[in-house]
Parts: structure tokens; C-alpha cells; sequence
């Protein structure tokens, strides 16, 4: 165990160590947490709660691995080297979903969407009007689709705040956020919803009852009116001054960049 | 005793008809049973379906090769390597009609196909668009008063195409210790008929000495091929990872006509057996190199 | 392979060795069969199917271990000596009710009931007239409740033909045969249905039309009138000669006795 | 790392409360969790539901002890040592209220429970009269216009009772090779508090060395304990074969009351703990010999 409680901020920091160490504070001892493909920061995230403040949080990689060993995070997150040494390896069909379905387990999700609307929903589908003729066929919502619907807390993750990728409305639900938001979701009967986005820019959450999605804290140095030209919708006026996302410790940066992903892995995932 | 499963890849593939809808075990960049898609489209089959849980590499080449015309699937993905452009394009185009599932909601179709169920519920989906575009989706309210679901309709691919890494003659199929290929669970138990590559024909007698990695019983099977490297050029652990300059090379060439047209000529439909697509893609020591995945 | 197609009929043949070897003339090569607890018959007679005619006869022993060589027939038929030195291992929850479930295969099975009546409905449930509140609790329909209902071709097999087991109508159906005859199987949306009842006195079948339990053959020595009076409702009179059920030949009976089932646990069945 | 699961035989069996609905991994003769069953009845546990896919011994002993009220499953049976007479004299008394479900009803209530669905279908069961006497069972339009099905209402147990090989001290559990034991593909996925005795707590490297043989994570487990000989007298193979003196003796006695009695302070109630079980039993003699159950 590093001595990160008493690390103080790091200097040279960058965007993706600060994001990183954002959404690695939202996972705490006794949660279990889970990844996708092309999920580099959340793999880092999950890593750096695990050698800092919660040890004991549970990492199933790619889904697949239960509490690995890899290396260093490798080129993709979905394949052998990053459940190297796994002390369990989860079945798809039969453990994983069951698992993820069940409710008490995988309570968290980190999301990445080609585009999430005010509301928090995500599209992962298509862009255009017409679904059966889009102008661009996206990957497909995978687990998303699921996700969305079955009581997760979700946590998106952009690091390319653009207008583009931040909407009004999404042109398709792929995946379910607060929908048309106030109590839509939960007239659906859906529990969970999404809890956070944390971009390059700025860390947002949704307000309590019109779940519009509004910002908690800008990353230092960015101002409100940069997030909201960055924005495709209008943010809500912040009441009073903005907080700022914490910097990442010496400590944490130095487990990023030595033991988690001396690659630089994470920052392919930066400037697209 | 147990009935003869072991054919060729010419007369494996040859079970698949124009038309038919063809379940491809696949994730991404893993597991795909490459050398069977190989050998569909160098026999021209065409307007076939594909079922997928994530499809990558071999969705693309059979888009390329104009084998299919839908796709019923949770995701169409390289991951590193990026979204399949030729699958994209013709979508894009309307040449492919995509029935896209959630995981569950796809595991769902898949088991109900399994156990001549009419359908299986799920509570994924639910407040997504994806309900409204599907006719295999409906909402459907709890008997006993509860929470409504979404019952997914049975689905029953005519063929399932697997790779494995070991199987006798009789087509009892084996795995060697690594995580089990996701598609496993299900799509050879709802298929009609089973088509199993594998890297290694061995005696019953390898697989009664380990009886509990012994994934598909022979009376599942309808063929068995051997085909080492048969996964290439994605990956197949703990034999060999996924091959990245063959990837870079196919997303090099996959925006371009022509380029796509070279590629396919130089390692799919130019090679006459899978023996020589090893040869045209460097032979063993390309082939060295993706068996030294663990070094890496 | 032993040269049982030239084996003349056996004479000192017994019961247990008759009813073993008219089941095993109902499994061809190709069929995949299962087996339950206490099914020594059932477990004998495939495995001399598959000694003989029917060399190909997928055997699924306990419903666990696929194509095993056990030594003999064990005490249990629900234990692992059974399915010693097996190929697969199919798993209970996941593997093997897909497999019986889906229609292609397993396609045959064996049932033993305390109580069969004329239509072919069986019951392991209870004895008495309520459910709740039964004269005799019995050991409960376990796999067999699926099995009536999902298409399987049943062979009922009963080692001791009395009007206690062979009723008229079963106090109540846990196993679904023809139900109240005729048509209503049908009607109910299900396929396959009885296709023999072998007891120690006879064959039975079920009349195309009516689905009324009949005899189609009558063992050596046995005559219809000690069919129909060990037997709990009205038997319809044979039109005709009725046939004699083929008796095991020499090598059969050397195959039971000597390789299958040296220790007699076959017997176990009979005499209650 | 991971949370500390390790405990004993007394706390573990602690989590149980009088009322609970309790799974029992359990198959006529096979692989029960008898330390932890016994520990319940010394404890004095009352008014317990059972849900066993096939229950034998520990039903009887449970049914024996007046600890059971009710049952949930597809069959109470001995095989060849026959009914359970205890359990059978009970329900017959009223004293246990039984809802009898054939095996896929039985899977597809847990499996329900398990994945948060209000119910799972089956087609099974249908014509027979176990769903008349059922509320937990309805029938079910297919809203895709096919046959109908039994709507099988979600089942969570309170706490599922498992036995298995190894564990580690943070409750991942793995096997040995043999056949997997037929209650763990969904009863401790279902229930919400799971205890597990082992025959041996390992290191977790033991686990690492063979991770597609881990068959529970440890975030799924509440309490693993140190049990060896564990599932005695049911079978534990490939470690142990079921005792047949014991169960010969147990079914002597299970008709005559003073014999029951006499039995349960014997070897139940009687000795203080699971090794004084052991003791009771036979000690080391006893044990090596339902250990030679290959040569038998």
C-alpha cells in the first residue's frame, strides 16, 4: 500500500490522471466494479481506488476476470492480458448477466456514449432521424442497453466535451438515463439512473427532481462559459460559486503513470 | 461409440445455404471462427443473417464480401481498432438490416431459442428506443402483479459457428484453462446445426481425462474441422492473441474500394485452403508471433 | 462387439432380464438417453442397447456424465461410479435441461411411477384425495413433471404390475400422459406423450384414438386374464392372438449378467 | 484483496433465523451440506422453509428435529435407501406444507429471483396438476401469438446452504474436477445470504492457478468455513462416497420414534461440534472408508 493519504496535489498533472482520479473516488471498499471495451480510464479508476482508498473494491475485468493481476493496462480491455492471473473467470451467458441482473452486485456502471442528452440518456445506436437508415451506424448499445435499465448508478465518462457528443436530445435511447426526465424514469419502473459525467472539462451531475444534468465542479483552470459553449444544450445557471474538481495527488499520478499504465494507454482515449 | 463428426472445411462450410442465419461466436477482437467465414465467402454464399453478441473482423469481411444482408447482435466493434467500416457503410446504405439487442435481451432471443421456449423476459431495454424499432420486443405485464418485462422472441439460427480448441472425431468439444468465449453459453444449444473448428483433433481419450472442460457434447455437433490458427487473426488464449498488424492493416484498407478489394484477394478469397491463408499472412513466424501474446 | 445377432433365446432367462432387453430394443443408434435414481432397468437396458444393436446410443448417465464406462451397474444410478471415466460432465441447471428442453435431443425417456393409470398419466405426488393433506406423501415429481409435458416419447417401465400401480385414474397427474384421453393431450399444446408401459407381466401400449392403455404383448407363460386382474381398470379385450414378447437370447442374458450387472442390482426393482 | 470471510461452523450457521427460507445443495444421496444442517438443529432453528432440488438426508434429520415447517422442491428421496420417513410422517401430519414444482420450475423460480424478473417460463408442468395447487405457478399467453407457458413466480431464499471443495479465506470457492453438484448453477445466485462449507480453506493462489475452476466469487459469499468431511454421510466425490451404514442406520431407526430420538442425540444433537461429529461417528476408520469409494 503507497502512502497516498498523505501525497500532496501533483503539479504536472494532465486531463485524463484528473478524470481519472475523479471517477476512481466514486468507487469505494465492498463495491464491485466491472468494464466494457476501449474503457481505459475506468480501468485506471478501478485500479488506483484498489491501490489507494479501497483496497477491498472487487474488479471484474472485460467481465470476464475476477480480481486479475495484469501487468500494466494493455491495448485493450477486452482480452487476456487484462485478466492475466484472474482468480475467477465469469461465464457470459449463464454468471455474468446473472450477476448484473441479480441487483445487490455490480451497483455501479461507467458508461462511454457517443452521445448523451440533458437527461442523461445515451446513444450508442445511430445518428440520424430514421433507425433503419441512419446516417451513422454506431456500434450498438452491448451491455449498455442493459445497464440503463436495471437499477445501476451510471457514471459517463467523455473526454472529449464537444457539442457533439453532448446533445439536447439524443436521436436514439440506447440507453435508458431519466428520459424525458422529472419522474419519467421512475414512472418506468426503473430504479438506479445515471449519477454522474465526469469530461475533460468539467464533473456534472443531475438536480434532484427536473434531472437535468447540471455541472458539480469545473476542472481547474475551466470556466462555466467554456463548458457551456463545449455544451449542446443549455446548462442551468450555477447557484453561487462552482467548486473545483480535486487535482490528482503525487501519489496518484505517480501509480498512473509507473504501475497502472506506464503505456500511456488512457490517452488514446483523448482527442478523438 | 458415438457417431463420425469429422469432415472438412469445404464440406463443413457447405452445411450453411444462401439465405440461412449463421449465429458467428465472436467478441471484438476474440475467439471468431475466422477460418470457417474464410471459407463461406470463398464459396460465395450470400444473403445470409449473423447473429452476434459483439462481431468484429469477420462481420466486416462478410460485409465486404456482400455475404450478408442483416444482423441481429448487441454490438459491431474492433474496440482499438474501431467500428467496422465496410458493416457500417452498407447499413449506412441499406443493405443491411440491423435487429440490435441489448445483452441480455440477444441471451434472451438465444435461450428461449435453446429450450423451445416462445419467448424469455427481460427487465434490460426498458425505456429505450430499441423496444419501439423491434417486433421481437413487447412489453409484457407480470402475472402475478409485479414489474412488466420485455419478452424477447425465440430465436433459432439455422447454424452456429464455433472455434474451440480441441475435439475428437465424435465432436465432443474441449477447452483448455482460459475464460470461456462468451458465446459459448448459448448460441451452439439454440442452433440447428452446429459447425466446430477446432486447433487440435485429439483421441477420447485427451478429453475423458478431463471431463469437466469438455464444453459441447458430440450429439450437439453436426461437423468438426480442424483448423489450427483457425481464429486468426483474432485471438484464441491461451494458443495465440489477436493478430494488431493484420487489424491495422484491414482498417487501413477498409475505407477504400479498391483497397478492399486488394485485401480480400490477398487473404480470403485468393488463398485456396486455410493451409494457405497461414502461408499468405507470413506462416509460422507471423504466426510465432501471436502465439507469443503472454511476452508481450 | 459380441456376436449377439447369431445368440438363439436364452432358457433360464428371468424377468428383470426379459424387461431389460424389450426396453433395449426401444433405443436405435443415434438416440441419446438419460437416466434418473433407481433406474437400474433403464440403466441396463441402454447399456445393452449399446452392446449390441445400438452401438451409437448416446448414454447421459444420471442426467450428468456423458458416455461413461463404469465398472458395473452401482447401488445408485444417481452417484458418481456410474458416470466414472465419463467424456463430459453436462451441468444440471444450465447444460442439461437446454439439452432436454429444446426438442432435438433426449427425445426418449424413462419414467418409474408408483401409480400409472389407463391414459397413461403418471403420479409421484401423493396418495389420497387432497393435496395438501395427503393419506401418502410419495417422493415428488421431480423431472418428471418436465418430461410428460415437453415431447419426450415415455417408456414406463413397472417391475411389479398390481391394480395398486395401474390404476384407473392416478389420484393426481404429476406427470402428464394423455390426460383425460382421446384428444386432450393434444389440445393442451403438447406433443410426444406415452409410447409403452413394460411390466413384469406384459407390453402395453395406448390406442391411437382413444389413448386407452392396451396390451400389445403378453410375456411367456403370462395369460390375459392375469394381466387384467393385476390390473386397476378394465383392459380393452385383444382382438386376436395376442402376441408374446420376444425372449432375451443367450448372449443378452450373458451380457446383463456377466458385464452389466454382475452384482444383481436389477433385482433390487422387483418384488416390492 | 478482498472482505474476510472466514468464520465458524457456530457463527456462520448464526445468519440462519427462525423462519428463514433456506436452499439446500442437495441430490438424494449427494453433496448436502450436513455440517452446517447440523449445526442448525443444535442451535434449535424452528419454523425453517426448505428449497432442495432433490433433498435426502438433511430434509429427514431437519423434518426429525421439528426445524421445518415447509418445503419448496422437486423431490424428497433417499434412492436407494428409500422416502424420507421422517419428512413423509410430517406432511402427512400437516406439519409440513409442501410446493412441489418439477425441475424446470424449480430452476425457473430461482433463476427468476436470481436475475430480479418477476417470473421465468417454463414449458413444462403443463396438463399436470401441480399448478392448480400452486399460486406460485400460472399459465401465460406467448404475446408473440405461440403456445402458451407456466409463468413461474421469482423465488429469493433467505439463505442458501452450499458445500464445495476449497475456498479461500475471502469465500471464493472453487471445485475439484468432478461432476459439478446440481444446486450451484443458480441456488446461491439466488438467495440473499450464502454460507459455504469447505473441505479445506486454500490460499488464493491455489484458486489462481486454476480460475475456470472457481465456481462462486467471494462478493457472493457471506461466510465460508473449515469443514471437512463436511457433506458426510452424503457423497463428496471425488473425495468421499455417501456412508450407506449411516444412511442403513438412519432408515432403521426413522419409523420408531425412541429410535429417532436415540439417533439425533447420537450423532446430531449430541456432539458438540462438527469434529465431535466426526468422533461419533467413527473417526478416522469411518472416514477412510467412505474415502475408498473408487475401489468399492
Amino acid at each position: 500500500m503507497s502512502d497516498w493519504q498523505n501525497s500532496p496535489p501533483a503539479e504536472d498533472w494532465t486531463i485524463d490522471e484528473l478524470m481519472i482520479a475523479r471517477l476512481a473516488a466514486c468507487f469505494a471498499d465492498g463495491d464491485q466494479a466491472c468494464n466494457g471495451m476501449a474503457s481505459f480510464v475506468p480501468v485506471s479508476a478501478f485500479w488506483l481506488a484498489r491501490l489507494t482508498h479501497a483496497p477491498d473494491l472487487v474488479w471484474l475485468a472485460g467481465a470476464v476476470g475476477l480480481e486479475p493481476r495484469p501487468d500494466r493496462v494493455p491495448a485493450s480491455t477486452l482480452e487476456a492480458p487484462l485478466w492475466r492471473d484472474s482468480i475467477m473467470y465469469v461465464e457470459q451467458y449463464g454468471d455474468f448477466w446473472t450477476i448484473a441482473l441479480n441487483g445487490r452486485w455490480l451497483t455501479k456502471f461507467c458508461v462511454g456514449s457517443a452521445q448523451l442528452d440533458r437527461y442523461g440518456n445515451g446513444n450508442n445506436s445511430i445518428i440520424g432521424a430514421d433507425y433503419h437508415a441512419p446516417r451513422v451506424r454506431l456500434p450498438g448499445t452491448a451491455g449498455l442497453g442493459d445497464m440503463g435499465s436495471i437499477g445501476k448508478a451510471l457514471y459517463y465518462w467523455n473526454p472529449n466535451h464537444n457539442p457533439r457528443s453532448l446533445v439536447e436530445q439524443v436521436d436514439f435511447i440506447s440507453c435508458a438515463g431519466y428520459l424525458g426526465g422529472g419522474t419519467e424514469r421512475a414512472d418506468a419502473g426503473l430504479e438506479g439512473g445515471p449519477e454522474l459525467v465526469i469530461t475533460n472539462l468539467c464533473v456534472m451531475d443531475f438536480h434532484p427532481e427536473t434531472r437535468h444534468m447540471q455541472v458539480a465542479s469545473l476542472h481547474p483552470g475551466v470556466t462555466f462559459e467554456q463548458v457551456q459553449e463545449a455544451t449542446g444544450f443549455e446548462l442551468p445557471t450555477p447557484e453561487g460559486q462552482l467548486s473545483t474538481t480535486a487535482i490528482p495527488t503525487v501519489e496518484q499520478v505517480r501509480l498512473i503513470r509507473e504501475v497502472i499504465d506506464p503505456d500511456d494507454m488512457r490517452r488514446r482515449e483523448f482527442g478523438g | 461409440m458415438s457417431a463420425e463428426k469429422l469432415t472438412t472445411l469445404e464440406d463443413a462450410a457447405a452445411l450453411v445455404r444462401d439465405g440461412d442465419t449463421v449465429a458467428i461466436q465472436n467478441m471484438a477482437t476474440q475467439a471468431a471462427p475466422m477460418a470457417l467465414v474464410r471459407e463461406l465467402i470463398r464459396q460465395g454464399r450470400r444473403e445470409l443473417g449473423v447473429v452476434c453478441l459483439v462481431g468484429g473482423i469477420p462481420v466486416d469481411w462478410l460485409a465486404a464480401a456482400g455475404a450478408i444482408n442483416r444482423l441481429i447482435g448487441a454490438a459491431v466493434s474492433m474496440e482499438q481498432f474501431g467500428l467496422c467500416q465496410r458493416y457500417r457503410k452498407a447499413v449506412e446504405a441499406g443493405a443491411i438490416r440491423v435487429e440490435e439487442l441489448s445483452e441480455t435481451a440477444l441471451n434472451a432471443r438465444l435461450g428461449a431459442g435453446a429450450r423451445n421456449l416462445p419467448f424469455l423476459p427481460t427487465r434490460g431495454l426498458i425505456g429505450t428506443d430499441l423496444i419501439d424499432v423491434n417486433d421481437n420486443l413487447v412489453m409484457l405485464d407480470d402475472p402475478f402483479g409485479g414489474p412488466s418485462v420485455v419478452a424477447c422472441k425465440a430465436l433459432v439460427p439455422d447454424v452456429a459457428l464455433v472455434h474451440a480448441h480441441k475435439a475428437d472425431r465424435f465432436g465432443n468439444i474441449g477447452y483448455e484453462p482460459t475464460a470461456l468465449w462468451p458465446d459459448l453459453g448459448i448460441m451452439p444449444k439454440a442452433a440447428t446445426t452446429v459447425i466446430v473448428t477446432v486447433e487440435e483433433i485429439v483421441d477420447s481419450e485427451v478429453l475423458r481425462a478431463d471431463p469437466d472442460r469438455t464444453v459441447l457434447p458430440g450429439f450437439m455437433v453436426d461437423a468438426v474441422v480442424e483448423a489450427p490458427f483457425g481464429a486468426h487473426p483474432t485471438s484464441f488464449y491461451p494458443r495465440y492473441g489477436y493478430d494488431t498488424a493484420m487489424h491495422l492493416e484491414w482498417i487501413g484498407s477498409a475505407r477504400d474500394d479498391e483497397a478492399v478489394a486488394g485485401f480480400m484477394e490477398k487473404y480470403v478469397t485468393g488463398p485456396a485452403d486455410h493451409a494457405a491463408y497461414l502461408e499468405a499472412v507470413g506462416g509460422s513466424e507471423r504466426l510465432a508471433a501471436v502465439e507469443a501474446w503472454e511476452a508481450s
